[in-house]
């Protein structure tokens, strides 16, 4: 059946955002017209989104299920993620207008059934992530977005060698139920996709961006960063990777099986680990976020199903939500003493701003996975399942893992609450679309912590 | 069923959060209102404990679902142990409250919400029987006296605190790890994550040589028991801890806290893992054994006062341990005494070195001596304290000593001679302390100006006296209350 | 009725004891505080005489106050007897020690903190009594280890003091050493038994010995142990001389009367088992007996008026368990009770006469005092009669009757005998020697020996009794409040002994007291027994060689002039002197061989396995996890080409695994 | 056949060139050439649009970008390349040669399978209904993506912060 | 007898990753990810020809595109670091942390 709406979504989406491409040069009140449009523009994409259910246009791009949910929570974070960026500055608002079109480019990403659609949203979202970054007037912004920039060709020109095996071995570019006439070349190809995954969520041989990146993006651009490129490409490649994985001849599924669960593994130690020696906050939540990967990459090797699925979204928002939230909180410590080394901005900044630190507080334990936070609920979760699938020494050995996590997550707490700070610090002034962010942030952490299963799709 | 109950499980924590409110520098309010929070809490306790009727019984006092919460059954419920351990924890938080009723700081707020934070905490672990509750509870525990320690501690607090956070968080991950196995089990088996004893008993874990599922789930728990406890060799947080924390920290610590170790071995690991648990009896007695003399030897030769008091508890604590282990109920029974006699002793040496380190600023024992002649309240009352440590009978320290190699002895004779030097060697540690303290002649001029405690400062060292030696001489008062409950493990552990 | 007397017998001490504590603070003076002390130990003195008259017509009296913890069908009760064997006891207690409470007013009239003195006084007479009554194994060993607190407490009453800290701590520990044994016994008899009541004990299943023999032996061998801790046997008796460091009214209490006999009490409740093992019995026998000599060797040689005394308590205290080890219980029990007297009383004299010469211990310093203060000597001498076992007083008979039973002893009776015979031998010399010292010679005949003996002086003095030095003061008698208890005592310690006459001397009331006893205590048993005429024998020999040697010593001190025979004696024997002089280095012995050690294992367990194993393995996965984590750092993974190289490889090892699988397929 | 060998040693040769020359100049013409080498082997196998396609995007646009960026910035001062750590180098060649030898031993397993040809038409008719049915969502993302792009490299290159960054620079 | 073409294609991707490492300045290193991109397009065609999949043309024009969108931006960055830092060596991009 061919469905019209959702392109009229998404032409209406772009024409509002070509207007505020316009407006952006108005001499007066130029960013604040364009801020204003692309957020109209993200408001109503959610809106028309309200009453779907699924989405058909060709066989190249359906949307259903999960997927639609998880659209929704995406282009909710959209509007979220523009307010994050604000109006200050015309580089802001800019970036704002790319961020709607990285927006696009996810949304088409997560509806591509075939390689080409997919290809074609995969760098949109990889180019404007590189202008991003290059855009976000921290002192080592540029160098960031250079590496990031080459090593993301880099692993574009790879996944193409993949797509290339991945044509040798199907003779097709669809992406559903494509016949594999040959075994190896499909192996190939889907150890190349592997690895992209790899790369795209910064898992350990592939995560040398990944610290650079996000210290030295701005909020807003990082929030970009985490809630499309690692959300949905996170998402679409775990489910799809769960797919092919089914056409592959089981001797080789074996291998590339191994290969996910050494790679998760290790991510999770390095990150870990690499963490714990970390100077600057930013940095440690960086590499933790390695180490998340690591936890999450196992999901791949389970067979494809729904209440996994949601509990993969949960688990990507949730996280997602709370490293923004510490980001955003870090920031503001960082702004209000001048010293651009993150090493001790946090040094007693509980004494002078209460509920920052303490918010602060929160997320971290919820990233340590401190019971009653929604951190507890995912870790468990996830390791649930993979006790349940059979991945004993897998899982165990993650976990191992994730006590050396503790080490630097409770580095944060100490350091709020030790007092071998000699500069006194002023109370620090939030703005009020900061304040929205908190709470829902903390809401959203609470609220899945302590109801887990509402979200988890479990019965 | 309590229809009451969540409001008064939740009094501590409302507590905790009105000293956000509290008027920020009328100290004296603040002081006031945490001692009113203290004896409401015990009030409550002890209430609650009225209530219980049949102590041998687990009682539920509250059961609801949570479909939300993994879809798990939370059963708040009390028997005999939890119930005494409750009241202890409720009478030691008056006693800190009372006892470090002299502490200057400015942060006193933050002070009292930590302190009240944690007995809440201590409280819900108590009283949750499901594995998930327990869990929840102890780790939100570990926070309070983390940022207790870092906060309020002395030079080396910020090592002391990661110390003791890291070495006691891994044990419990190790915990959720086991958990997340059994629960990923019992979804298998009743699509449902739920972990109560039918569920666990139902999954019938074999156990066959180390490797097999029961073994490593067991000693998963029984080392994540062992650190929190601590036994032997996993001690090595114990000492840095206490010698950092605040007074306030160390009472707890060693009052309530090392004994949920042993609660969480009586409550879960015994019942649910019988065939591990007498499969690997002896090498945990001899640890045990091991940890009474290790203990003994070297508090002897520490210089430090808090140092001392914080390897004789790592002696006493390896009583405790082979008591549990022991699988006879009289030893079980002498060791839940123990902790009870623990709890009563250690907290009183604590508070006499909080008296003396404010008095003198120092916690070596070189510093003193001869302290009888210008504090003789204080030396009486510290000598008490201290004769029930060393396990003087018609003390409290005797009893549970005395049942508990008594209990080992009919299991393995070796252990319980190797135990039975504690008797020997804890005066040696011991009275060493008290003479360098109290006896002997006043050899540093800054002693002879001491002046002796204060009414107040006596009160909670008269309190502990008294029950240390009511209970010595009449231990039926407290062995009543949980005489059935642990026949009851006993009978699941045997 | 008795019941209650018998549950108020211990109370009115702890009344004492609690009222004199409470009422510290505001200032009892001394007199009120020795008589309220006095007044509760008289009072169930009399409890006690009315009490034991019942108990002597129609058996024992019990009270069973509350249960304290039940293990099976084994009950821990508070319970108390009064029995035959704890009659004799508890009069001991409660009236030497009223008598000695009643000395010590006068005594301490002029120390501080008199309040507190008389405090410890009553607690350690109201646990002794605890020990005595005590139905079972519990309510001992709760007035065992109560005896062993008080004691500590008394002797070291003088805490400021290093060295009296000390001693009391060397009394305490070592009793914890016997307690050690005491608790793993009583252990394994209620395991054996299933019961801890001595009652049941005294009429054992001789099936249950018969089956459990070893576990039986151990355990009353670890008895035995305890014993030897209490009352100061071999391997444990170095406490007793340095628990002289107390007031020596305590002296008198603890190791004359009441404390050190607690562990031949112990024996005989046990005794209707430990008959059953000869083997046991040889090792209580062989233990008495080398105490006894030892004991008496170090004593010949000691300057210390106390030391003295308290050395030939040890002696003493050998004969009982001696007595005990050839299965005469009921004999050894007799001893208790002679010895008790003239023991307590010779502590007193020590104690009037140090109280005399304004608190001088040194033998050597005194004499002359024989005019100075008449009924100290003449008391003095009543009691060394009975302790050198001369006919008529009370420690012939006891002393005899241990003898003639260790020669009768099955197999090792011989070489028990002559150890006994020469420890009496011994015993005679120095109480001989003791006595012409203080007493009979003039201090001018020894002023040349003040210098060598002058640094000595110092140290046993206290630093309050230094503003009146002993050369410039006029000696003088006791007041009557100490010398009345003196001739009270001086009377028993005549009398006692007619208790227990020997078949020889009359036959139809021969061995009352033995009889009395052996109601409770095992019967002396597998002895032959010995004809009329060669007891008589026996008992002359034994009496002139007694004579004999307190000759020597009276030749040797006085007839000839002393120094220097004494001398040449020394420089003939200096090694032998050396040895006994400084107590066969037994004190050192054991500081090198326990103490030290352990104390290294201490130092070896902080400095090496806390620091180095317990925390070194947390310090080691720290230091890995950091170390690793700065070693990764440091290859700069942000390095672009780096990133790059990472990427490569990581295609590289993908792609030859699944290449592997192509070849291995 | 000669052909196929001959435009293959070319492309070869040009490849070298572009990593091993030292001029970067010389190194983007050696491209241009590799470029339009690879053209004509498009050419040779018969898809002649996108050998158009290449000659026109790549050879046509792509170069002449690198040669007026390589203009604006002046590489006189670039000239001489740095040296390079040669473990890194070494480790580098083994994996390339590995991933070279992998590639070619997979290929050589089913060579048959590859080289079994059957061209179906490839007019451009067909390929450009195919373009504008089939795939006009791809092409649609096409235009955001270079939409996209133009904002990229106008935010990137225009930004005032960048230009208040060089005066910085420059007053140093 | 096209076949060497393969070996061609791979050559040329497997010198463009090793040209990525090798080169040291920016400029030179976008030219070899170019030189990538060439090889791969033309393994995509080689991969099809057997089914003669008109879709691979397609794709091979999408990577074009892209290919040139990514080169026009990275020498945008190019632009944009040289203005700040003078310089186009990799070596000097390096991020200073502590």
């Amino acid at each position: 059946m061919e469905n019209f709406t959702f392109v009229q979504n998404v032409l209406i989406f772009l024409s509002i955002n070509a207007v505020s491409l316009l407006c952006l040069n108005l001499k007066k009140y130029g960013k604040y017209i364009s801020y204003a449009t692309t957020l109209i523009a993200a408001i109503v994409f959610f809106a028309s989104l309200f009453d779907a259910n699924s989405y058909g246009i060709s066989d190249l791009f359906t949307l259903e299920g999960n997927k639609i949910l998880l659209l929704k929570i995406v282009s909710v974070l959209n509007v979220f993620m523009i307010l994050v960026n604000g109006y200050y500055s015309l580089e802001k608002v800019k970036n704002s207008v790319l961020m709607s079109y990285m927006f696009l480019g996810g949304v088409f990403l997560l509806g591509a059934n075939d390689l080409m659609t997919f290809y074609v949203a995969l760098e949109t979202i990889a180019l404007v992530g590189y202008a991003l970054v290059a855009t976000s007037g921290l002192e080592n912004s540029r160098e960031a977005a250079v590496k990031y920039l080459i090593q993301g060709s880099v692993i574009s020109a790879i996944f193409l060698l993949g797509v290339a095996f991945y044509l040798g071995a199907t003779n097709s570019l669809t992406l559903v139920g494509a016949s594999v006439i040959n075994q190896e070349f499909y192996a190939i190809a889907l150890g190349i996709f592997i690895l992209t995954t790899c790369f795209k969520l910064g898992a350990f041989p592939f995560h040398a961006w990944i610290a650079d990146v996000y210290s030295n993006v701005s909020l807003g651009n990082l929030a970009a960063n985490f809630f499309i490129s690692k959300i949905i490409i996170g998402f679409k490649f775990i489910t799809l990777l769960q797919v092919l994985l089914l056409e592959c001849d089981p001797h080789f599924q074996d291998i590339l099986i191994r290969i996910i669960q050494v790679v998760a593994v290790m991510s999770a130690f390095y990150g870990n680990i690499m963490a714990l020696v970390q100077g600057q906050f930013k940095r440690i939540i960086a590499y933790s976020s390695v180490a998340h990967t690591g936890y999450m990459l196992m999901m791949v090797c389970l067979n494809p199903d729904d209440a996994y699925e949601t509990q993969l979204i949960c688990y990507l928002v949730i996280y997602s939500l709370t490293a923004t939230g510490i980001i955003l909180i870090l920031n503001q410590f960082a702004e209000l003493n001048k010293n651009q080394d993150g090493k001790n901005i946090l040094k007693g900044g509980f004494y002078k701003n209460k509920a920052l630190a303490s918010m602060l507080v929160v997320f971290v334990l919820s990233l340590a996975g401190i019971p009653l936070t929604s951190g507890f609920a995912m870790k468990y979760m996830l390791f649930t399942n993979y006790f349940k699938e059979g991945f004993t020494i897998e899982a165990t050995s993650i976990f191992i893992s994730s006590i050396i996590g503790l080490a630097y997550y409770i580095r944060f707490v100490s350091d709020l609450f030790s007092e071998e700070t000699n500069t006194v610090l002023p109370a620090i002034k939030t703005r009020f679309s900061e304040t929205l962010v908190h709470v829902i942030i903390l809401v959203s952490i609470f609220s899945v912590g302590i109801a887990p299963s509402l979200f988890l799709g479990l019965k | 069923m309590d229809q009451l109950f969540l409001i008064k499980f939740l009094i501590p924590l409302f507590w905790a959060i009105s000293f956000m409110f509290a008027p920020k520098n009328n100290e004296r309010t603040i002081k006031l209102l945490a001692l009113i929070g203290s004896i409401v809490t015990l009030s409550y306790s002890v209430k609650m404990f009225m209530d219980l009727t049949d102590p041998a019984v687990l009682q539920t006092l509250l059961k609801f679902e949570m479909p939300l919460f993994f879809n798990i059954s939370y059963t708040f419920a009390m028997d005999g142990l939890s119930g005494l351990l409750l009241l202890l924890n409720a009478f030691l938080l008056l006693v800190v409250v009372v006892a470090t009723w002299d502490i200057k700081t400015e942060k006193l707020r933050l002070y009292y919400f930590l302190i009240f934070l944690l007995t809440w905490a201590v409280n819900g672990s108590l009283l949750s029987t499901s594995l998930y509750g327990f869990y929840i509870f102890w780790e939100v525990m570990l926070i309070p006296l983390f940022i207790l320690v870092g906060v309020f501690g002395g030079e080396n607090r910020r090592y002391a605190s990661f110390k003791f956070f890291m070495m006691t968080a891994a044990g419990s991950i190790l915990m959720l790890a086991s958990m997340c196995f059994m629960s990923a089990m019992a979804y298998k088996l009743n699509g449902s994550y739920d972990l109560n004893y039918e569920v666990i008993n139902s999954l019938n874990l074999k156990y066959d040589g180390f490797y097999s599922p029961q073994s490593l789930i067991f000693w998963s728990f029984t080392i994540a028991f062992f650190l929190k406890v601590p036994v032997f060799p996993f001690h090595s947080w114990l000492p840095d801890a206490h010698v950092e924390a605040p007074t306030a920290g160390s009472i707890i610590l060693a009052g309530i806290l090392l004994k949920l170790g042993i609660y969480g071995f009586l409550r879960f690991v015994i019942p649910l893992f019988p065939e591990a648990v007498s499969a690997n009896r002896d090498i945990v007695l001899y640890l045990g054994a091991t940890g009474v003399i290790y203990g003994a030897l070297t508090a002897w030769v520490q210089k430090d006062i808090k140092k001392l008091v914080a390897f004789s508890s790592i002696s006493h604590m390896g009583y405790i341990i082979m008591g549990v282990f022991s699988q006879n109920p009289f030893a079980v029974k002498g060791a839940v005494f123990q902790m009870i006699a623990h709890g009563i002793s250690t907290p009183g040496l604590f508070i006499g070195v909080h008296y003396l380190y404010t008095r003198r600023h120092t916690k070596k024992l070189d510093q003193f001596g001869g302290l009888a002649a210008v504090m003789p309240r204080f030396a009486v009352l510290f000598f008490i304290i201290t004769a029930g440590s060393m396990a003087v009978p018609m003390t409290c320290g005797f009893v549970g000593e005395f049942m508990i190699i008594m209990g080992t002895y009919q299991i393995n004779k070796v252990v319980a001679m190797l135990a039975a030097t504690g008797i020997i060697l804890s005066p040696i540690y011991l009275l060493k302390m008290y003479h360098l303290t109290a006896l002997g002649e006043l050899v540093h001029e800054e002693n002879k100006t001491l002046k002796d405690i204060s009414f107040l400062e006596a009160t909670p060292l008269i309190i502990l006296s008294v029950f240390t030696v009511v209970l010595g001489l009449y231990p039926k008062l407290v062995m009543g209350l949980f005489d059935g409950t642990i026949n009851f493990f006993v009978n699941k552990g045997l | 009725m008795y019941e209650n007397y018998l549950a108020l017998i211990p109370l009115f001490p702890l009344l004492a004891f609690l009222l004199n504590s409470i009422l510290i603070k505001n200032k009892l003076n001394n007199v009120q505080a020795g008589a309220i002390t006095f007044v509760s130990l008289f009072v169930s003195f009399i409890l006690v005489i009315i009490t034991s008259m019942h108990v002597y017509n129609n058996g024992p009296v019990n009270v069973k106050l509350w249960e304290w913890m039940t293990y099976g069908n084994i009950k821990f009760n508070i319970h108390f007897v009064m029995d035959e064997l704890s009659v004799i006891l508890s009069l001991m207690v409660t009236g030497i020690g009223s008598a000695i409470a009643f000395f010590s007013i006068g005594y301490m009239d002029h120390e501080e903190k008199v309040g507190k003195f008389f405090a410890f006084f009553a607690l350690f007479a109201f646990s002794m009594l605890l020990l005595v009554h005590g139905e079972n194994f519990l309510v001992l060993f709760m007035g065992w280890e109560g005896v062993g607190l008080s004691s500590y407490l008394l002797i070291g009453f003088w805490y400021e003091h290093t060295k009296n800290g000390n001693a009391a701590k060397k009394a305490f520990i070592a009793n914890r050493v016997g307690d050690f044994g005491l608790v793993l016994g009583m252990i394994g008899f209620a395991l054996v038994f299933n019961t801890i009541s001595f009652s049941e004990l005294r009429t054992p299943d001789l099936a249950l010995i018969a089956a459990n023999k070893e576990m039986l032996i151990v355990s009353s061998l670890l008895l035995v142990l305890g014993a030897a801790g209490k009352s100061a046997q071999v391997p444990l008796f170095v406490w007793l001389p340095d628990a002289m460091m107390g007031p020596t009214p305590v002296s008198a209490l603890m190791h004359a009367a009441t404390m050190v006999t607690a562990g031949i009490f112990l024996l005989c409740r046990v005794s209707n088992v430990i008959v059953h093992f000869p083997v046991v019995l040889d090792v209580i026998a062989w233990m008495g007996a080398i105490t006894a000599l030892l004991a008496s060797l170090i004593a010949i040689t000691q300057t210390d008026i106390k030391k003295i005394l308290a050395y030939s308590t040890v002696s003493q205290l050998g004969y009982m368990i001696l007595a005990c080890g050839v299965g005469a219980f009921s004999t050894g029990l007799f001893h208790v009770f002679t010895h008790a007297f003239f023991k307590a009383l010779l502590f007193l004299c020590a104690a009037s006469v140090i109280y005399g010469c304004h608190h001088e211990q040194d033998i050597f310093k005194m004499g002359g005092l024989k005019k100075k203060m008449p009924i100290t000597f003449w008391t003095f001498t009543v009691g060394f009669l009975a302790i050198a076992g001369i006919p008529g007083f009370s420690g012939f008979f006891s002393k005899d009757e241990i003898l003639s039973m260790a020669l009768t002893n099955p197999g090792n009776g011989v070489w028990l005998y002559s150890v006994a015979l020469l420890t009496a031998l011994l015993t005679a010399f120095y109480m001989m020697r003791m006595l012409v010292l203080v007493f009979i010679v003039e201090p001018a005949h020894h002023e040349a020996h003040k210098d060598e003996k002058g640094h000595k002086k110092k140290h046993d003095k206290h630093d309050k009794h230094d503003d009146h030095a002993h050369e410039h003061h006029e000696v003088h008698e006791s007041p009557s409040v100490m010398t009345i208890p003196l001739i009270i005592l001086a009377f028993c310690s005549f009398a006692a002994g007619y208790l227990g006459l020997p078949h020889i001397m009359s036959h139809e009331n021969s061995r009352q007291f033995q009889g009395f006893i052996e109601k409770f205590v095992a019967k002396t048993a597998g002895h032959e027994h010995i004809t009329a005429q060669n007891e008589i024998i026996m008992m002359i020999v034994t009496t002139m060689l007694i004579l004999c040697s307190m000759g020597l010593a009276y030749y040797i001190y006085v007839v000839n002039d002393h120094n220097k025979m004494r001398d040449n004696l020394k420089s003939k024997f200096k090694t032998l002197w050396s040895i006994s002089s400084s107590k066969f280095k037994i004190d050192e012995f054991y500081e090198l061989v326990i103490i030290k050690p352990l104390y290294e294992i201490g130092h070896f367990l902080v400095d090496v396995v806390e620091t180095h194993i317990v925390n070194g393995v947390v310090k080691l996965v720290t230091r890995v996890t950091t170390a690793s984590g700065s070693f990764l750092d440091d290859t700069k993974p942000e390095r672009l080409e780096m990133g790059i190289l990472y990427i490569v490889i990581g295609l590289t090892i993908i792609i030859t695994a699944i290449f592997n699988a192509f070849i291995f397929r | 056949m000669t052909y196929d060998i001959l435009l293959t040693i070319l492309t070869v040769v040009f490849a070298l060139m572009v990593v091993f020359s030292k001029k970067t100049v010389v190194a983007a013409f050696a491209l241009l050439m590799t470029l339009l080498t690879i053209a004509m082997i498009y050419f040779q196998l018969g898809t002649i649009f996108l050998a158009a396609i290449q000659v026109l995007v790549n050879a046509g646009a792509i170069a002449i970008l690198f040669v007026f960026v390589m203009m604006l910035i002046n590489l006189e001062q670039f000239q001489n390349n740095r040296e390079r750590s040669k473990t890194k180098l070494v480790v580098t060649a083994f994996t390339i040669l590995i991933i070279l030898g992998v590639f070619s031993l997979i290929v050589n397993n089913n060579i048959e399978m590859l080289s079994a040809v059957n061209l179906t038409d490839n007019s451009m008719k067909t390929l450009f209904e195919k373009l504008f049915t089939t795939y006009y969502l791809p092409f649609e993302m096409a235009t955001v993506l270079l939409l996209s792009a133009l904002v990229a490299c106008i935010v990137i290159t225009g930004s005032e912060k960048g230009i208040k960054h060089d005066q910085e620079n420059l007053n140093e | 007898m096209s076949s060497i073409y393969y070996y061609l294609a791979g050559f040329l991707f497997t010198l463009g990753l090793l040209g990525t490492i090798y080169k040291k300045d920016l400029i030179s290193i976008l030219l070899c990810l170019e030189l990538m991109m060439g090889g791969i397009g033309l393994l995509v065609i080689l991969f099809s020809r057997s089914t003669g999949l008109l879709d691979s043309q397609l794709l091979v024009f999408f990577m074009i595109i892209v290919s040139a969108c990514e080169v026009a931006i990275g020498l945008s960055l190019i632009i944009a670091l040289y203005r700040k830092k003078q310089t186009i060596y990799t070596d000097d991009i390096k991020i200073i942390t502590e």
